[in-house]
């Protein structure tokens, strides 16, 4: 945490859209590059309420309303940022990434590498991932796939503290930054939060690519992001009256990806469990193993698992949803498992 | 039973659909977010008059209509809109996915993904030489997706027997039409890419069958792709919980007295001498119907845990499908 | 190998894009359904010439040109295919699947899904990979990204035998299947494979989903595809004449990833080094490393490693697209510090 | 030296810069798909008589004759095409992606995405009160993009000061533009969509740099976006290195002959009493200064490996960037 910003006054308890609403209200107020645009964005003040009376405050030049036109008005971001604003663009679910991948990854991941570093492309992305019960076309979370493609940076904050400090650490930044919201916490009251439910009234940034660890333990380490950090927690709690002390970090960053917390963990505990709401193959989890093996070696691992959406669409009924996204009795069995190896 | 007395009821019955499920979100028992239909009955019984077996359908996250339009049968459509196992998908889709390959009806909850697959339909069509068109639905927010003018353009291209309909209900979720489209509009998009457009005010339903039967009639005829663009209310929010503040009171209420297809159907057959209790009472016996239905529903049994793990590939590969 | 088809008449020699071309054509002369479509495929008989003549064999019901829309063919593919239909639709360049990823996953991958296993999309993309000096926006290989959602299979053949088994497997999967087909061999000779170079005439099929070892040899285990198997048997040489032996399996398929294949080398070599074209990171290479730390444990393994693009775009200058894609020299390197761990 | 005589010039010197590309094919020095815009320097001409400082573009895989009209200097320019260390992106970004934001100019290799990138421009120079305008370049071919519709429509929406300039060559790759964009064409679509429709034929460089003039007055004047159609011949293959087999002989034939912007304006200058001695002169010194100018790259020296890995992101982070 940035002692400085944490000894200051602190937010009220609001939920975490509105936290979000404020967060982008005192970045605009601080930089006046900075825009936002998307669909609902204005005069509807964000679908999850996220961007409620930005347009009041700064008006229609800066916070704009979009066409369902994803792709133009990402490539149009992009434009911006190269025109020296700062556009912060909301793609209204991470599912829709596939109707505007190509601005993404080959102009806005790109551009700076291709133009030998000569121009810059600092855009943040925010877009809702996860299941909230809105089947195969509205709960992925695809942060692994985006992770996939060099000239990103990709955050995905757990708790109200990050969900500031990352978005402001992404509007800072000279580089695209997408961040991932979680659908589940919009509506959540900060107070209702675990881990950094006590947010600082002046703007501070949590460093996009750094870790935390917000549960020691030395028997497991399990590595998670996003809401999954809440329902590893609940676990650890189980796990410990069995007997367990996990040791519980929070990767908050997907790129760059803090391999060395980890490792530093994995180290002492020589047990890992990846916990992620993506799909299990081709994503987060299997890098994060592999980076695993690679920083301590294969002798430095004594048992190492993964808890993710088990490479099925997401099913509507809630039945079949509770079954692919790791719940907390998975990460308890799963967690004993790998200890009792 | 006259023929308009046939529509009153029909829109009855879909306006009791929309309704049955609207009861699911409020009794909790169904999650996401729901988009009814519930002003756009013009739009759905236009469809169902000139809609033939062999036709395709492919629908929006607005979809219910098209498909009762379409012929899917309403008991496991309204299943697979509270996620039993008995819904069409064994409630692996929801009420964002209907699918019912039997009636060649599918749906999707991606804005501007209709169209795409709708054209792939009617170039079946042709390939196999069906008597038959595809019909893509969107609203008017979608027609502002790159999907739209790229099927449009391909659909003229090739002559492909497809019939875009435009359910134009002014808004995008917050968005109004006139913030999203740029003028000369929908229409004019449809003709710059070598349509047939067509226009109709759907809150008068009469006039939108016949003005449906026109498009339809062309498309039919060969002479090449057409769209119509048909104009209609949506008396709910976007999704069901929607707060729809972004419309006025006023606004609302005007929109409900005079664009409601239901209520100016009924007050025509009522100048056209029709019994007003009788009407009412059709509507009631329908409502009824509708929520028998509900209950049968309600007592289904969700799909069991292990239906996660299937359908996902067809193909049973040597060591699993990843 | 299909042991009956090997035993028939081959091919006479002639370049891959030739080859494609004949196994489109015995395909869609053996099943009507059968279509193809795309940018350049009618008239100008393909970019590579993979297409060529089947507009004059089947007309232009069944060969059609596109315009560049390729959201819009692709979804037309996939109507196409939930009608009876099996289209294989041309993506040109695979780093043209952002520009249509939307309806690839989210309606190809997952409609057989949602629709609880009632509606089919077989269709088969064919897309060109990997570099050939064409720098970041056409140098992709991105199987790794693709594989990451689930409904679609994934293949990257390696030599000829593989390009018409595994092509023809995809025309007559019911599923949807994305082949990766390299740039750099569409205008190789047959003769000139050091694998597979013998094609049968006949028409045959290669399993999706089953790898096979190129090449035994009990130091350590290559796991690769495409382009990079023969660069990692020109390795393999090197190392042998060194006194190393590597076991080289060709992946052939991403989805289904044939980890039992590879699990098997592995427990018998203990090491592994993967070989990938694509990004580094959250792609294929992390997903093999992965599981082999499932199927054969910590314990199972004394070394591992990995080579792929290391997570920056592919630059244009030769000298330095060089440095980013793996080369001889530097997998008999990796291998030999792998061996000698 | 009379204006037309200097546009004369700058002709040449757009085509003997492409053919200084050309030969690195030849000489196998370059690799990749290498575009050229050789018959379409009435395009350029008119791109760069209209075109201030301030002003945004952004081109396409042909994107050349667009950089040298908006001034992108030739040295660093042909450096980054020949992919050495004095290039405009120090080798890294090659042919397909050239950059000079001191110039505003910036490419892409992907069809369609040139022009929500120029949208951004003009809505940054809408923003930053600036006095330029943003063009955003597309092939006839591109304009059969959803990003070529949504960005149209965008423009209108917020009337950005945006012009949209088709190089309408009658082809993509080996697709003609009657096969490919149903009618009634280019100019029709930029109208449903609410801009000012402009069409030139660019085989007439001076009607080019005319008709372009009016389309840039039209932007600059506030009233809204617009779109210019400018005809012309690709006289190569799409690429350096293409069998160029879809189009007949004669039709290549008859392009050269009648097509060609540099020709017909040499023509129109001897008619007007100029020494085509003298136009040939200066025909041959601009060429011999830009073989003169490819020597020179030549010898600059490839960019050093380590370059590989430099300039992913601008931000420096505790453990790396991934
Ligand atoms: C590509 C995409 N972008 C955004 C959305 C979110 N979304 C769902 S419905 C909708 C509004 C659609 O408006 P319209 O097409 O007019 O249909 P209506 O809801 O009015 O029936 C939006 C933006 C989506 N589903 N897909
Ligand atoms: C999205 C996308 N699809 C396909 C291509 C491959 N491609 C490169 S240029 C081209 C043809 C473009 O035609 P046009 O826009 O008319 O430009 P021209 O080449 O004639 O100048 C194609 C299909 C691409 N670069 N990007
Ligand atoms: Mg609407
Ligand atoms: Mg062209």
């Amino acid at each position: 945490m940035n002692a400085e910003a944490a000894r200051g006054p602190l937010l009220p308890d609001m939920n975490v859209s509105r936290l979000i609403a404020t967060t982008l209200h005192d970045e605009m107020t601080a930089d006046e590059s900075l825009l936002v645009l998307g669909e609902d964005v204005a005069h509807g003040g964000g679908t999850f309420g996220a961007t409620r009376n930005l347009l009041r405050t700064f008006g229609e030049q800066r916070v704009r309303d979009t066409p369902i036109s994803e792709m133009s008005f990402v490539g149009m971001g992009v434009g911006l940022a190269m025109s020296g604003y700062r556009p912060v663009v909301e793609v209204m679910f991470a599912d829709f990434l596939g109707v505007c991948l190509e601005q993404i990854v080959n102009a806005a991941a790109k551009n700076r590498y291709m133009s030998g570093g000569s121009v810059n492309v600092p855009m943040t992305i925010r877009t809702a991932a996860g299941s909230i019960g809105v089947a195969a076309q509205h709960s992925q979370t695809l942060w692994g796939m985006l992770a996939h493609f060099p000239g990103l940076h990709v955050v995905a904050p757990s708790n109200p503290y990050d969900y500031r400090g990352l978005l402001s650490a992404a509007m800072q930044s000279d580089d695209p930054v997408v961040v991932f919201e979680h659908k589940s916490v919009y509506l959540r009251k900060l107070s209702s939060f675990r881990v950094g439910a006590e947010v600082p009234a002046e703007r501070y940034t949590v460093p996009i690519g750094s870790a935390e660890i917000v549960r020691t333990g030395g028997d497991l380490t399990i590595a998670t992001l996003s809401t999954m950090v809440e329902a590893t927690l609940d676990a650890a709690d189980t796990l410990s009256a069995n007997g367990i002390e996990a040791e519980v970090v929070d990767l908050r960053s997907v790129v760059p990806l803090d391999a060395d917390t980890v490792a530093e963990s994995v180290g002492r505990t020589r047990r890992l469990l990846v916990v992620d709401e993506d799909y299990r193959s081709f994503g987060l989890s299997g890098e994060l193993m592999s980076r695993m093996l690679e920083a301590v070696g294969p002798r430095g691992l004594d048992a190492v698992g993964r808890l993710a959406v088990p490479d099925v669409p997401i099913p509507a009924a809630l039945d079949l949803e509770r079954v692919v996204i790791p719940q907390v009795e998975a990460i308890v069995a799963e967690s004993t498992r790998l200890v009792e190896k | 039973m006259t023929d308009d007395v046939r529509l009153y009821e029909r829109m009855c019955l879909m306006r009791s659909f929309e309704e049955a499920c609207a009861s699911g979100v409020r009794d909790g028992l169904l999650r996401g977010e729901l988009h009814l239909a519930i002003g756009h009955e013009g739009v759905g019984v236009a469809l169902e008059e000139s809609l033939r077996p062999a036709d395709y359908v492919v629908a929006t996250h607005r979809s219910h209509l098209a498909a009762i339009a379409a012929g899917v049968p309403l008991r496991p459509m309204l299943a697979e809109i509270y996620e039993r196992a008995t819904g069409l998908s064994s409630g692996k889709g929801g009420h964002l996915h209907l699918f019912d390959p039997e009636r060649r009806f599918s749906s999707t909850g991606i804005v501007g993904s209709t169209l795409p697959v709708a054209l792939g339909h009617a170039a079946a069509i042709r390939l196999a030489g069906e008597d038959a068109i595809a019909v893509g639905i969107t609203g008017d927010g979608g027609t502002n997706s790159g999907q739209f003018a790229e099927t449009l353009n391909m659909a003229t291209l090739w002559k492909l027997p497809l019939l875009v309909i435009v359910e134009d209900n002014g808004w995008g979720i917050s968005v109004a039409a006139s913030a999203s489209i740029a003028p000369p509009g929908i229409a004019a998009r449809a003709r710059a890419y070598g349509l047939a457009a067509f226009e109709t005010d759907a809150t008068d339903p009469l006039r939108a069958v016949a003005d449906a039967a026109e498009a339809f009639a062309h498309v039919r005829s060969g002479a090449g792709p057409a769209l119509l663009v048909a104009t209609c209310h949506r008396f709910s929010g976007h999704y069901e919980g929607d707060p729809d503040l972004y419309r006025t009171t006023a606004e609302k209420t005007r929109m409900r007295e005079l664009g409601d297809p239901i209520a100016n159907l009924r007050a025509g057959l009522i100048d056209g001498g029709a019994d007003p209790a009788d009407l009412d009472e059709r509507a009631a016996r329908i409502a009824a119907e509708i929520e028998q239905l509900r209950r049968e529903v309600l007592a289904d049994s969700a799909p069991p845990a292990a239906d996660a793990f299937t359908d996902v590939v067809a193909s049973i590969t040597p060591g699993g499908n990843r």
